[in-house]
């Protein structure tokens, strides 16, 4: 791989809460090449969004962060002022709930061009690309739209304005974080279409943050997998299903229904979520693991490289090949 | 638009009409005989009873005296006051003056500075932020007539920059007898509207709408002006309306205080004396600039809100 | 199919100018599961929300166990015997229990409301329940706010079990949780089912999910079924092309996101 | 919980912890005190509240005598120790009755919805068309002045406030899907309003009634102080204003000042006690 343009690297975060420091990420490290993209994937808890939202430099004040983020070779976490500005006009972020994140009282046109006006772009030029940057996203009557105020659209539309005034910006790196959750289904297919396809054309580089281990499958290069704020496996997206090396990513996918065949019975994991901050020492996961031995509840493995990809389980050697999801069924 | 427009028009028809009726009826069927309550308990000769009757006509059914008063009323005779022997409309007209003056000088004091300290204190958090606080929870609770007071002993009285009591006459030298009383009746609205205003530019600060312009790297005096600032309007704007209308009768309370001849102070006098025809004069003109008032309120906020096509504002 | 326990002719339901849900039939056998798939505004939520009574269809009837319920209940005794023969389970495990009430409390108001038993009767049943649904005394004495998404599910589903009906509604009952959490609730209510043969309608956005816990399915679609079957036979060979559309969107294995051009979905919201 | 969720509960608390909960118990210590004094109030007088000496006329401080006489010669702390009763329980009245009636309509409206909701609301539009202090000032007009047509009046004209911020809140808390569980499990909506509904939304209905006391303190004061509420001679903070006021005038204003400052403490008590009971909702 050439030069990472996003390098993150021992990132952890503590936030305030309640008068006492709580961890949300605690060990985080991945890398993303200029063009490529890289799915994180998760539970609630696991981090993925404030993994994204430490890299995008919008956590809530009071955060304390370690460990480095580098776009390009900068410091990411050094940044102030101006610079920070600039930082972020080259990292675009689509956000999970675009009703709550597009200004109601505004106009389509308005946040779609408010960057370009401010790049000193003139009015009639930005509104031309605005209209053209939603034709890319499949919106045809452009003009109408910048008219139009955001609840005058549906959640499926404004999604894709949301993608469109990112896209306008001219970014490196698109931030997606769950895009397409609260989305309908068919809409879904669409909208990831769209992120997918204008990704290819642009050479964009993006961090897919899901919950839906196959639809990162689908749309990225890689996929990491993220358990109680650190990050267990990072594979090839092929490969990642058909034979996880983790446990957890393994249990991920064979807890999920199939549309294609009828399972006798799902195979659940035991226990509950555990978010960064109620872990227990040693693996996270050891509690719920069906592969569990009395040394993982001791002490974290490091996410260290294996099959081409990394993974952070203290028995992956002697457990590769036998993770792949037919064999945890009835589990 | 247009719709909500004539909804909210209709139903200022509608609040006038109730209300006219409410007043009417209310003092109407006052206890005792309506001679005895017009002619605000004096001994009348037999013959201005005889007129008084006449004048009422209060041998009619009760909703054609009702008719008939809003008809005299909407022409502008709102009858005779029998405690000043005048034309309930011109004493009215006398006074309204000072009152409005009064009411518009207090609004100017909360829109400037209860808007202001509540933007500078949701902008600012810490020590601004903490006096702004203090300062506000004081004065939220002081009574209008306790500020007269105060502001009188310490202004008027002891530093003697101001008039006590009295109106004045042109422009300069009402303005001078206005400040007081204006200060008095803005102090504790203009506390409210200032903790409104902060938490609102609070609460719009922390929207994920303006996440995103944070995240698209806008320099920050754009993301309040355009978007913490522009948001928090709607609810500033209309809590300082409904605040500054409140002052409407508040009015009566500081008019009395400061000795000024106005609207307000004129109903408390009229009531005391159970001069009825001019209470319910006054008692009109007033909740009519109160109803139209809130009509304009939620006009703008209309205006303000693109959101806003059918029903009223949110609580 | 033996005589349904729960039968609907004709549903519809107006709003205005709006028609949410037009026309539509369904039958649920005794110890069944029926799903109802559909996108938002398919009209599948109103529909559950008339078979348990929160909303009054403008036309068609529901009967369940022979008895029509199309109109509000008349007095006491009837409103109860309804709830005895119907039950729901809601999506949000976050709005669908009283913060102020423990699991435990919840379920003594269903056992009060419902039975004769006295205090250590309901004790032991409520045990009982909590027991069925894998909630310990612990987490049955707790406030709703210290249980995670899923226990609170759990107790959702022992509530509506608490009035012992014959049928329960299960409206989006797990969508709102994780995947892992997920798995352990639907194979939850597959062994409910086969321990106490209660009857299931459920509805829900999500093929997959449908796939694993119904029987048979109906797809809805602006607020008329436009297709129905057995589930594996719906979601193996559809016919209509809209459940077809569905289907190719579900993510899997191997899927590709695709675009179809223009956007079907409409301006307004 | 979701990352936003976290990051609003992160914001949240640091803006709680700026003040710790002292102040809430100082001001329930100030409001408890001010209820006993309204109790007890002419049994702890050291003087007869309306005992006049002349001779006393705006004497200051003397032993026996701590706040010094008012315009006629009166113990000025004795007439404050007095008036608490009246001050008090005026307030608390308007309270009662406007919550009542407040919470009635709002549960009622929320419950009901459709016609009944925009019939109530059209009733409060109306209702809200008359400030407190006009519609006390025209209760006295008709009933004769007295602080018990004052006291009706601002029920009434508090009631709209009450039921716009309670039926909104009972709307929210009438769409839970807990509620709807209650319904389906076929209780009645009087049982499933008053052990589901109203305690949720109970918080709010405590911190309203604590806001709406310090509101109907300052109304009523006022109408005293306008003479139409109150009737001197007996003691009332809202008419110690008033009649202090001669004295202000000529120099000597402590009984308007007194008065005036027992007004504001106690509001400002039951303000700030308010405002904490309905951050804790949240």
């Amino acid at each position: 791989m050439s030069a990472p343009l996003l390098e993150v690297a021992d990132l952890a975060v503590t936030l305030p809460v309640e008068g006492e420091r709580r961890t949300v990420l605690h060990d985080v490290s991945l890398a993303i090449g200029p063009g490529e993209a890289l799915g994180l994937v998760g539970e609630s808890g696991s981090g993925k969004s404030m993994t994204a939202r430490a890299v995008a430099r919008l956590l809530p004040g009071g955060a304390a962060v370690t460990g480095s983020i580098r776009f390009d070779g900068t410091d990411v976490t050094a940044l102030r002022g101006g610079e920070l500005r600039a930082y972020r006009r080259s990292v675009a972020m689509v956000f999970q709930d675009p009703r709550a994140h597009v200004n109601p009282v505004r106009r389509i046109g308005d946040f779609l061009t408010e960057g370009l006006r401010l790049r000193g772009v003139a009015r009639a030029e930005a509104a031309r690309r605005a209209v053209a940057a939603l034709a890319d996203v499949g919106i045809p009557d452009g003009e109408r739209r910048l008219r139009q105020y955001p609840h005058e659209l549906s959640g499926g539309l404004l999604q894709r304005v949301m993608i469109a005034a990112a896209l306008l910006a001219e970014p490196r790196l698109v931030l997606a974080d769950e895009p397409t959750t609260a989305l309908d289904v068919t809409t879904q297919s669409e909208v990831m279409a769209i992120i997918d396809e204008l990704r290819r054309e642009r050479g964009l580089a993006l961090l897919f943050i899901t919950h839906d281990l196959d639809l990162a499958a689908a749309v990225c290069d890689r996929i990491a997998v993220m358990y109680a704020g650190a990050i267990v496996e990072e594979r090839a997206a092929a490969v990642l299903h058909d034979d996880p090396l983790h446990p957890y990513s393994a249990a991920l996918a064979a807890a999920r229904p199939a549309v294609d065949r009828t399972l006798p019975r799902l195979a659940a994991v035991r226990g509950r979520l555990v978010s960064a901050f109620e872990a227990p020492a040693g693996c996270a996961f050891a509690p719920r693991c069906a592969h569990a031995q009395d040394r993982c509840a001791a002490e974290l493995p490091p996410l260290r490289p294996l099959d081409g990809g990394a993974v952070r389980c203290a028995r992956a050697e002697e457990l590769r090949g036998r993770l792949a999801p037919q064999e945890v069924a009835g589990g | 638009m247009v719709a909500f427009v004539l909804r909210r028009l209709a139903l200022l028809v509608v609040a006038l009409l109730v209300s006219s009726f409410v007043i009417f009826a209310g003092l109407q069927l006052a206890p005792g005989d309506p001679l005895a309550a017009l002619s605000g308990g004096r001994s009348l000769p037999p013959e201005a009873l005889e007129a008084l009757r006449a004048q009422y006509r209060l041998d009619d059914p009760f909703l054609v005296q009702y008719g008939n008063w809003l008809v005299h009323a909407v022409q502008g005779d709102l009858g005779q006051s029998i405690a000043q022997r005048h034309d309930v409309a011109t004493i009215i007209g006398e006074r309204i003056g000072v009152t409005a003056q009064l009411v518009a000088l207090a609004a100017v004091i909360i829109l400037v500075a209860g808007v202001g300290l509540g933007v500078l204190a949701g902008l600012r958090r810490g020590p601004v932020d903490a006096a702004v606080l203090v300062v506000t929870t004081l004065l939220a609770a002081i009574p209008s007539f306790v500020a007269a007071i105060v502001l009188m002993s310490v202004f008027a009285v002891q530093l003697g920059w101001f008039p006590a009591v009295g109106a004045g006459d042109g422009f300069a030298d009402r303005l001078h007898h206005l400040v007081l009383p204006a200060i008095a009746l803005a102090a504790s609205a203009l506390a409210i509207v200032a903790r409104v205003t902060r938490a609102s530019v609070r609460e719009e600060l922390e929207r994920e709408h303006v996440e995103t312009a944070v995240s698209r790297g806008l320099p920050r005096r754009l993301v309040l002006r355009r978007h913490v600032l522009r948001n928090a309007a709607i609810p500033i704007a209309t809590v300082s309306g409904i605040t500054i209308l409140s002052l409407i009768a508040l009015s009566a309370v500081v008019e009395r205080a400061f000795g000024i001849n106005g609207l307000g102070a004129t109903l408390v006098q009229a009531a005391a004396a159970k001069d009825l025809a001019l209470v319910q004069g006054i008692s009109l003109v007033l909740v009519a600039a109160f109803v139209v008032g809130n009509t304009l309120v939620d006009l703008v906020y209309a205006v303000l809100d693109p959101r806003v096509t059918v029903g009223s504002r949110a609580a | 199919m033996a005589e349904p326990v729960l039968e609907a002719r004709g549903l519809r339901k107006v709003y205005g100018d709006h028609v949410a849900v037009d026309g539509v039939d369904l039958a649920l056998a005794p110890g069944g599961s029926l799903g109802i798939v559909g996108e938002s505004g398919s009209g599948k939520t109103t529909v559950a929300r008339m078979i348990v009574g929160l909303t009054r269809p403008t036309a068609g009837t529901i009967a369940v166990c022979g008895r029509d319920r199309s109109q509000p209940a008349r007095g006491t005794a009837e409103r109860r015997r309804r709830a005895r023969e119907v039950q729901i389970v809601f999506q949000n495990p976050y709005a669908s229990l009283d913060p102020r009430r423990s699991p435990a409390d919840a379920l003594d108001e269903v056992l009060r409301l419902h039975t004769d038993a006295g205090a250590d009767e309901r004790r032991a049943r409520i045990a009982e329940l909590g027991e069925l649904v894998g909630l310990d005394e612990r987490m049955l004495r707790a406030r709703p706010r210290a249980l995670s998404g899923g226990q609170r599910q759990r107790v959702a589903i022992a509530r509506a079990l608490a009035a012992q009906p014959r049928v329960i509604v299960l409206d989006e009952a797990v969508a709102a949780l994780d995947v892992s959490i997920q798995a352990q609730i639907l194979n939850l209510l597959a062994d409910v089912r086969a321990r106490i043969g209660v009857a299931y309608v459920f509805i829900s956005h999500d093929l997959a999910v449908v796939r694993q816990i119904a029987d048979e399915t109906l797809v809805m679609q602006r607020g008329r079924v436009v297709e129905r079957g057995p589930t594996e036979q719906v979601l193996d060979d559809p016919r209509d092309p809209y459940t077809r559309l569905l289907r190719a969107s579900v993510p899997g294995p191997g899927w590709r996101p695709v675009r179809r051009g223009a956007p079907t979905t409409g301006g307004a919201t | 919980m979701s990352a936003d969720a976290v990051v609003r509960t992160a914001r949240s608390r640091r803006a709680r912890l700026a003040a710790g909960d002292v102040v809430a118990w100082i001001c329930g210590g100030i409001i408890a005190l001010a209820v006993l004094v309204a109790i007890l109030g002419p049994l702890l007088a050291p003087h007869d509240p309306n005992a006049a000496d002349l001779n006393d006329q705006f004497v200051g401080p003397v032993a026996g005598h701590p706040l010094g006489f008012d315009a006629q010669g009166r113990d000025l702390l004795s007439r404050l120790l007095a008036g608490a009763r009246t001050s008090m329980l005026g307030p608390t009245a308007v309270v009662v009755l406007a919550m009542a009636a407040g919470v009635l309509a709002a549960v009622t409206a929320a419950w009901r919805g459709g016609w009944v909701d925009a019939a109530l609301g059209t009733v409060m539009d109306v209702l809200f068309s008359f400030p407190g202090i006009l519609l006390a000032i025209l209760a006295s007009a008709v009933f004769g002045p007295s602080l018990w047509a004052a006291v009706i009046a601002l029920s009434i004209a508090y009631t709209p406030y009450v039921a716009r911020v309670l039926r909104s809140a009972a709307v929210r808390e009438r769409a839970q899907e807990y509620i709807a569980a209650a319904e389906v499990q076929g209780a009645s909506a009087v049982a499933i309003c008053a052990r589901h509904l109203v305690p949720n939304v109970a918080p709010l209905i405590v911190a309203q009634a604590t806001l709406l006391f310090g509101y109907a303190m300052v109304d009523l004061a006022a109408i005293s102080f306008l003479g139409l509420g109150v009737q001197p001679p007996q003691a009332d903070w809202g008419v110690m204003v008033s009649t202090g006021k001669a004295g202000v005038l000529q120099g000597y204003p402590a009984e308007s000042l007194a008065a005036g400052l027992c007004i504001v403490v106690v509001v400002v008590a039951v303000n700030l006690l308010g405002e904490r009971l309905g951050e804790r909702r949240r």
